[in-house]
């Protein structure tokens, strides 16, 4: 029989403010296998702590239910308690009476009283049925992959490097540096994007401990926390990068121009080239798909052009593995793309028109127009700009439902920007809400304002040419009269969404999405940096809209996060993970396409059975390393044979069973 | 031994008389399937249906019988059933009359089952004849007939439009004197002679010929026989041939705890057909394959039972021989023991 | 669907099985669907089916 | 089919002979003249008693199972409707395709053996089947009866789905057409339970599920229930009986609880060779709970009756993204 001791914590008045906390380990006491119940002020301080450890003495209690908040607070707290008092930590069941009652019912005091009573029976009867767990340990293979090389990627690179830890760095464009660098200005200080970032690159790119990857993707991760293999795909650069200098020669003399990517379309580059002149690495690519040699079998310019000989037309796409132990997704986030649904504003049909991010290239120094702010139809200087925010945010019809949470800031920035470059510029802005939440950032937020710029509240209608100018027509829904402006040039600041290819990532990585597509983290408060597989961890923008100080904030806690598991040679493992009755496995493996993780697997094994010889026969094996106890195999287990430990079918049913009465 | 006559048209009056003194339990038809249930009304009854298809062990052997209640709240309480109510059990065929006689001495012998001893005390039982053979009966075999009425408190023969009723304990004289209005002694004796000359008709209308001479010597050598093995390969292990038997008697007892200190404790029909059967605690099985199971139902019929209490464990009804899902025939079994080395 | 389709099938009243995808995020439906399956179910009444009478 | 049985042994006593295998599991003379007994053979001698006539009604391929953990080499002898037991088990991983021969023998319907013992003294002796396609003709030591398929066969026979096997080895004898009366719906039924009113359905099962006497016969006879134990027969507290999931109790309310547990178990799986609703001891029309699942996943999801296709995937353990579904 078991002797089950019930602790009811008052949380403050949180609980306690609600039901009679007294009066609930009174009814406890009478659930079977209770041998002793109480209640405390604070049961997580020392001394509730203490007087759970002296209740399991002295009463010889060899399980305890703790009814206080939420496990996710507080279990691993008196887990730690229970080994304190001599106990295996698995014999802990928590009654959640604070967020699952009395913050819910605290209206219905007596409904509230009820439930309470109802919670703790339940974990009696689940407490009544747990058996000691152990967890396991697995080795760590104390390296790290990086996914993306944008400044979350290289900060958290960075940061592992710099704990003692190797790196695998992977971007998958020719140059690490992502969206931070094509960026003119950053603000609220308005220091220059590139002198910040650049050194950074050359720091990953030059660090003894990170291995760097560009024009890479991964294609698979199989393995488990501690012991991943990734299999990276170099694609072809058909530039020899162990033979290549880097002297510029190639990309000067290649007679193919095409929209550069990198400067968001607006200026050009050549089919063999560097996205900009401080790419790292400072080797150029050829892009297959515009050479004129892949495309007609002729031109050859560069590799004749080329003294090192490291053009290579054949070169194929590289497949390697490499062994890591954590994995941190980096790969940023990508612009919505409003020329397919905002009509209103000409789908893209005018060219001074332009996105926030075309804007950054037209006022950077390493720009198109060498930082001269230019309309990109005829190269004139605008006079007047206006800007639009939330194209795509904040926009459940068109776009998306969420904010971008950076567009204010950089809307403000660009605004200052004009009235710098262009002396005597009219500058508009047409918001919904100015969201400035941030160091310093109303204060910049009013100096764009006390500047000159003019901030319209109401949205834009429509945008439509006349003759040289566009005309912005909308309304000003604060003096709830329709607005029209003659601008020079329009500037959207459109909705930030996640990266292209961020669901096959997902999949490969094996972690969720969320409603909108970004990565999804373990728990939005406390775990904001993980993801609910073990071992791979978020940093920026792929987790939802960042600004730079988020992003390198949160690239940062990861590598802290990664640091701490590659601290250790060896890791425990959960022990709430399924567990395979061999003799009831039929050896179907129905089970094994189910598992998200891959922790399933055939095994061997000899039986013996009497009345019949030895026989050998393959049933399910579990990984202790890559089950996370999810508990989808036990669903899909016809024979039964499968439980995850901790929510065995036996404990589970008791609490429906506890619930019902 | 007196003897009634009363006239076919006359047995629902009598049916509905004693209902209006005694619960009766009788054969019933739903579904073409006929077993004994409490009936409330005569014309519930499936008088002509023949041999039922599950036997009437039910009513003093129920499939699942509760013993007890409990309540360990304040203290342990037990609540037993309430006793059985005097009871009739009308319409049971020879063989199985037979079968009650093979379930007294387990139930009634060395140990007293309260539970099964209650009920029949209380029960008077009326038999009825057989009006045709079916191809798979032999109670010949046992040395009973579809007349016999050995066993019965009071015994319907039919004979035409009318039935020969024989009151053959004080049970089923007091039952007569209950619902004297319905017999007549009138045409006792021809009657009893028409039933002898039924008697030898039906006698001659048995298909299977079972020949039980020197089986159980045979039998008693037969433990480590190969032929078990051969016989089970082809059994299923289900538990019709056990559950539709009329003297097997196999049970488990279970608790059935409401998890509130509540709850109950029963006892269910068992089969030695089932894997877990003899299963033991420690996950060790006796009689861990189907070939120790098929041995130990046969050898139970016909010898165990024999050795323990000079009875046969088989009466011949042949309902396992007509349910067997994959014809595992207890008169080819015979047979074919016969003629094992 | 195939479970509501036969437990109607084998006479339960339809109504009383109901599945919805909920993610964990949506605690609002949660309850409402909890609050709505609770209302149908107090108009069904008790269900007679697959009782145990422990 | 006097031809297909002296091919049967001739083949059979082939296998044994060259020991291709070690046992050839088929059927044999039951112990009347309406029955067939499923039958080991594992000698030529033995090879000669095999058997075929329209009362071989037991589906074979479940005694793969006796030797699912060993290496015996198996020939099995399946008709149309057992051969999709051949795939279940091959699909469910209880038994390596390579490992038994199938002989498969195209059917022509099997007798309902109750119409027939109403006409032949079951004493008879069966000496020869003939299939004339639309009637049977026995000929027995005590007379010649024939027997109109459309009147006297199985009505599982009457819905016949595949009368040649799905999968075999070796066909044996003659094609012969199909027993399928022309224009029948599988599932008139189902359809005609579920046009009745729910109240009429409810009694209609509470009925059949409160005699049910929890032999398992259905479930023992079923080469879809291969788990090694089973949830019913767990005496063991702490198995889903240490938490009263289904107690042993016979009982209306229990039984149910059996029949849908079984019925979730084998949805989607269930080959419908119609053998439980066959070997309930008390008549309950099995096949039409488990058809239920059959029919709608037919209509919803497409599926085949499983067993069909040895490739597929149990309905129940895959899906598409454009399945249909109903929640919102």
């Amino acid at each position: 029989m078991p002797r089950t001791g019930v602790f009811v914590c008052w949380c403050g008045s949180n609980i306690g403010g609600v039901i009679d906390c007294p009066e609930t380990a009174a009814a406890a006491s009478g659930f079977p296998g209770v041998a002793f119940s109480t209640d405390y002020k604070y049961m997580c301080s020392e001394p509730g702590q203490n007087m759970v450890i002296q209740a399991i003495r002295e009463h010889r209690l060899d399980r305890a239910v703790v009814a206080s908040c939420s496990p996710r607070l507080h279990e691993e707290t008196f887990r730690k308690t229970l080994v304190r008092a001599g106990l295996n930590p698995y014999m802990l069941e928590m009654a959640n009476i604070r967020e699952h009652c009395t913050w819910v019912h605290g209206a219905d005091i007596q409904q509230a009283r009820i439930k309470a009573v109802d919670l703790v029976r339940r974990a009696v009867a689940k407490a009544n049925r747990l058996e000691p767990l152990f967890e396991s340990e697995i080795s760590v293979t104390r390296r790290c992959l990086v996914i993306g090389g944008g400044v979350a990627g290289i900060q958290a690179a960075l940061d592992v490097a710099d704990a003692g830890h190797e790196v695998i760095l992977v971007e998958r464009e020719p140059t690490i540096g992502g969206n931070m660098v094509k960026l003119d200005k950053t603000f609220p200080t308005l220091d220059c994007s590139a002198c910040i970032s650049t050194p950074k690159m050359v720091a990953a790119a030059t660090h003894p401990n990170i291995k760097l990857y560009t024009y890479a993707e991964i294609e698979k991760l199989a393995g488990y926390v501690g012991n991943f293999e990734v299999t990276i795909r170099q694609k072809a650069r058909y530039v020899d990068h162990e033979k290549c200098t880097g002297c510029g020669t190639c990309w000067e003399k290649c007679p193919t121009r095409v929209p550069s990517e990198f400067d968001a379309g607006i200026g050009q580059r050549t089919a063999i080239y560097i996205p900009f002149p401080q790419a790292v690495p400072n080797k150029p690519v050829i892009d297959r798909e515009h050479c004129r040699y892949f495309a007609t079998g002729k031109c050859e310019i560069c590799a004749k052009l080329c003294p090192t000989g490291a053009v290579d037309y054949g070169q194929e796409d590289l497949v390697l593995t490499e062994k890591v132990g954590a994995v941190v997704a980096a790969t940023g986030f990508g612009l919505f793309d409003w020329s397919r649904v905002y009509g209103e504003y000409g789908y893209g049909q005018y060219p001074d028109v332009v996105t926030g991010m075309q804007f950054e290239r037209l006022v950077n120094a390493a720009g198109p127009t060498g930082g001269k702010l230019l309309r990109p139809s005829d190269g004139a200087t605008p006079r007047t700009v206006v800007f639009i925010k939330c194209v795509g945010s904040r926009d459940e019809a068109k776009g998306r439902r969420y904010c971008s949470r950076i567009c204010c800031m950089y809307t403000a920035k660009h605004a200052l920007q004009v009235l710098e470059k262009v002396p005597g510029a009219s500058v508009f802005v047409f918001y919904m809400d100015v969201r400035t939440a941030g160091k310093g950032y109303e204060e910049f937020y009013q100096r764009a304002v006390n500047n000159g710029t003019v901030y319209v509240r109401g949205r834009v209608s429509k945008i439509y040419q006349d003759g040289e100018r566009l005309v912005v027509r909308g309304v000003d829904t604060l003096l709830g009269r329709p607005v029209e402006v003659d601008a020079d040039m329009v500037v959207l600041a459109t909705a930030v969404e996640p990266g292209s290819g961020a669901a096959e990532t997902a999949r490969i990585l094996g972690i969720n999405t969320d409603q909108d597509g970004f990565f999804q983290e373990a728990h939005p408060k406390l775990r904001p940096v993980e993801t609910h597989t073990r071992g791979v961890f978020l940093a920026g923008a792929c987790q939802a809209p960042k600004d730079i100080p988020d992003t390198v904030a949160q690239a940062s806690g990861a590598a802290a996060k990664v640091a701490g598991l590659l601290s250790s040679k060896w890791l425990s493992t959960n022990p709430m993970i399924a567990t395979v009755n061999e003799a009831l496995c039929t050896g179907c493996f129905l089970c094994v396409p189910v598992c998200s993780y891959r922790a399933l697997e055939p095994k061997k094994i000899t039986e013996r059975l009497p009345g019949h010889p030895p026989r050998e026969r393959e049933v399910a094996g579990v990984n202790t390393g890559l089950c996370q106890g999810c508990g989808a195999c036990n669903v899909a287990c016809r024979a039964g044979a499968i439980e995850v430990r901790g929510f065995t079918n036996e404990q589970l049913l008791a609490e429906v069973d506890a619930l019902c009465q | 031994m007196s003897a009634r006559v009363i006239s076919r048209d006359r047995i629902s009056g009598f049916l509905d008389c004693i209902l209006r003194k005694y619960p009766l339990v009788a054969p019933v038809e739903e579904d073409g399937v006929v077993a004994y249930r409490r009936v409330a009304a005569a014309r519930e009854v499936a008088l002509d249906a023949g041999l039922s298809d599950v036997p009437p062990k039910t009513h003093f052997f129920p499939q699942t019988e509760v013993l007890f209640h409990y309540s360990n709240l304040s203290g342990l309480e037990i609540v037993e059933p309430a006793g059985a109510p005097e009871t009739v059990l009308f319409g049971v065929r020879p063989c199985d009359l037979r079968g009650f006689a093979a379930l007294d001495p387990v139930f009634g012998g060395r140990f007293k089952d309260v539970y099964y001893r209650d009920k029949r005390e209380k029960t008077t039982v009326v038999g009825l004849s057989c009006t045709s053979v079916l191809p798979t009966c032999f109670c010949r075999a046992y040395g009973s007939s579809p007349v016999d009425g050995t066993g019965a408190d009071l015994m319907f023969t039919r004979l035409g439009e009318r039935y020969l009723v024989e009151v053959r304990t004080p049970k089923g004289a007091r039952l007569v004197e209950d619902c004297a209005d319905f017999f007549t002694e009138d045409g006792v004796r021809e009657a009893a002679r028409e039933k002898e000359v039924l008697a030898r008709e039906l006698d001659g209308r048995f298909v299977r010929r079972v020949d039980l001479d020197s089986v159980k010597e045979k039998v008693d050598g037969m433990f480590e026989s190969p032929y078990w093995g051969k016989l089970a390969q082809r059994c299923l292990g289900c538990g019709i041939c056990t559950f539709l038997c009329p003297t097997c008697h196999c049970f488990d007892i279970v608790d059935e705890d409401r998890g509130d200190r509540t709850g109950c404790r029963l006892r269910c029909w068992d089969s030695c057909m089932f894997t877990d059967f003899t299963l033991h605690t420690s996950g060790h099985n006796p009689r861990a394959t189907k070939t120790e199971r098929v041995r130990n139902r046969f050898l139970h019929k016909l010898k165990y039972h024999l050795d323990r209490y000079g009875l046969a464990g088989c009466v011949g009804c042949g309902r396992c021989v007509a349910k067997c899902p994959v014809n595992i025939d207890i008169t080819r079994v015979i047979a074919e023991i016969k003629e094992v080395d | 669907m195939l479970v509501s389709r036969l437990l109607e099938y084998v006479g339960l009243e339809p109504g009383r099985f109901e599945m919805r995808w909920i993610s964990a995020s949506e605690g609002g439906k949660v309850a409402e669907t909890v609050r709505e399956m609770t209302e149908r179910i107090r108009k069904l009444g008790p269900n007679r089916k697959m009782r145990d009478e422990r | 089919m006097k031809q297909a049985v002296e091919e049967l042994r001739r083949q059979a006593a082939g296998l044994l002979k060259e020991e291709r295998v070690k046992c050839v599991i088929g059927w044999t003379q039951g112990t009347d003249v309406a029955r067939a007994v499923p039958f080991f053979a594992t000698s030529v001698r033995q090879a000669a008693r095999l058997t075929w006539t329209p009362f071989c009604v037991n589906n074979l391929s479940k005694y793969l199972l006796n030797h699912r953990y060993d290496n015996t080499p198996l020939a099995v002898v399946v008709k149309g409707c057992d051969s999709r037991g051949i795939n279940r088990l091959v699909q469910d991983r209880q038994f390596v395709r390579e490992r038994v021969v199938v002989l498969g023998l195209p059917c022509g319907g099997m007798l309902d053996r109750e119409k027939v013992l109403r006409v032949v003294d079951p004493g008879a002796a069966l000496q020869e089947v003939e299939d004339r396609g639309s009637e049977y003709m026995l000929r027995t030591d005590k007379g010649e009866y024939g027997f109109e398929k459309r009147e006297a066969l199985l009505s599982k026979c009457l819905e016949c789905e595949h009368n040649i096997p799905v999968v075999s080895d070796l066909m044996i004898g003659p094609q012969v057409p199909s027993p399928a009366g022309s224009g029948i719906d599988r599932f008139a039924g189902v359809r005609e339970l579920e046009t009745r009113d729910p109240a009429v359905r409810s009694t209609f099962w509470d009925r059949h599920f409160a005699r049910c006497l929890r032999c398992y016969a259905c479930r023992n006879v079923c080469p879809a229930c291969n788990c090694k134990e089973c949830s019913f027969e767990q005496a063991v507290p702490g198995w889903q009986q240490g938490a009263c999931w289904l107690s042993k109790r016979n009982h209306p309310g229990q039984n149910y609880l059996f029949h849908l547990i079984r019925m979730f178990h084998v949805a989607g799986r269930c080959i419908d060779c119609g053998e439980c609703a066959r070997v309930c001891p008390v008549n309950i029309p099995l096949r039409e709970l488990y058809r239920k699942v059959m029919k709608d996943a037919e209509e919803l999801f497409a599926m085949k009756t499983p067993g069909t296709d040895p490739e597929e995937v149990p309905l129940l353990s895959t899906y598409r993204t454009d399945d249909p579904e109903e929640f919102s």
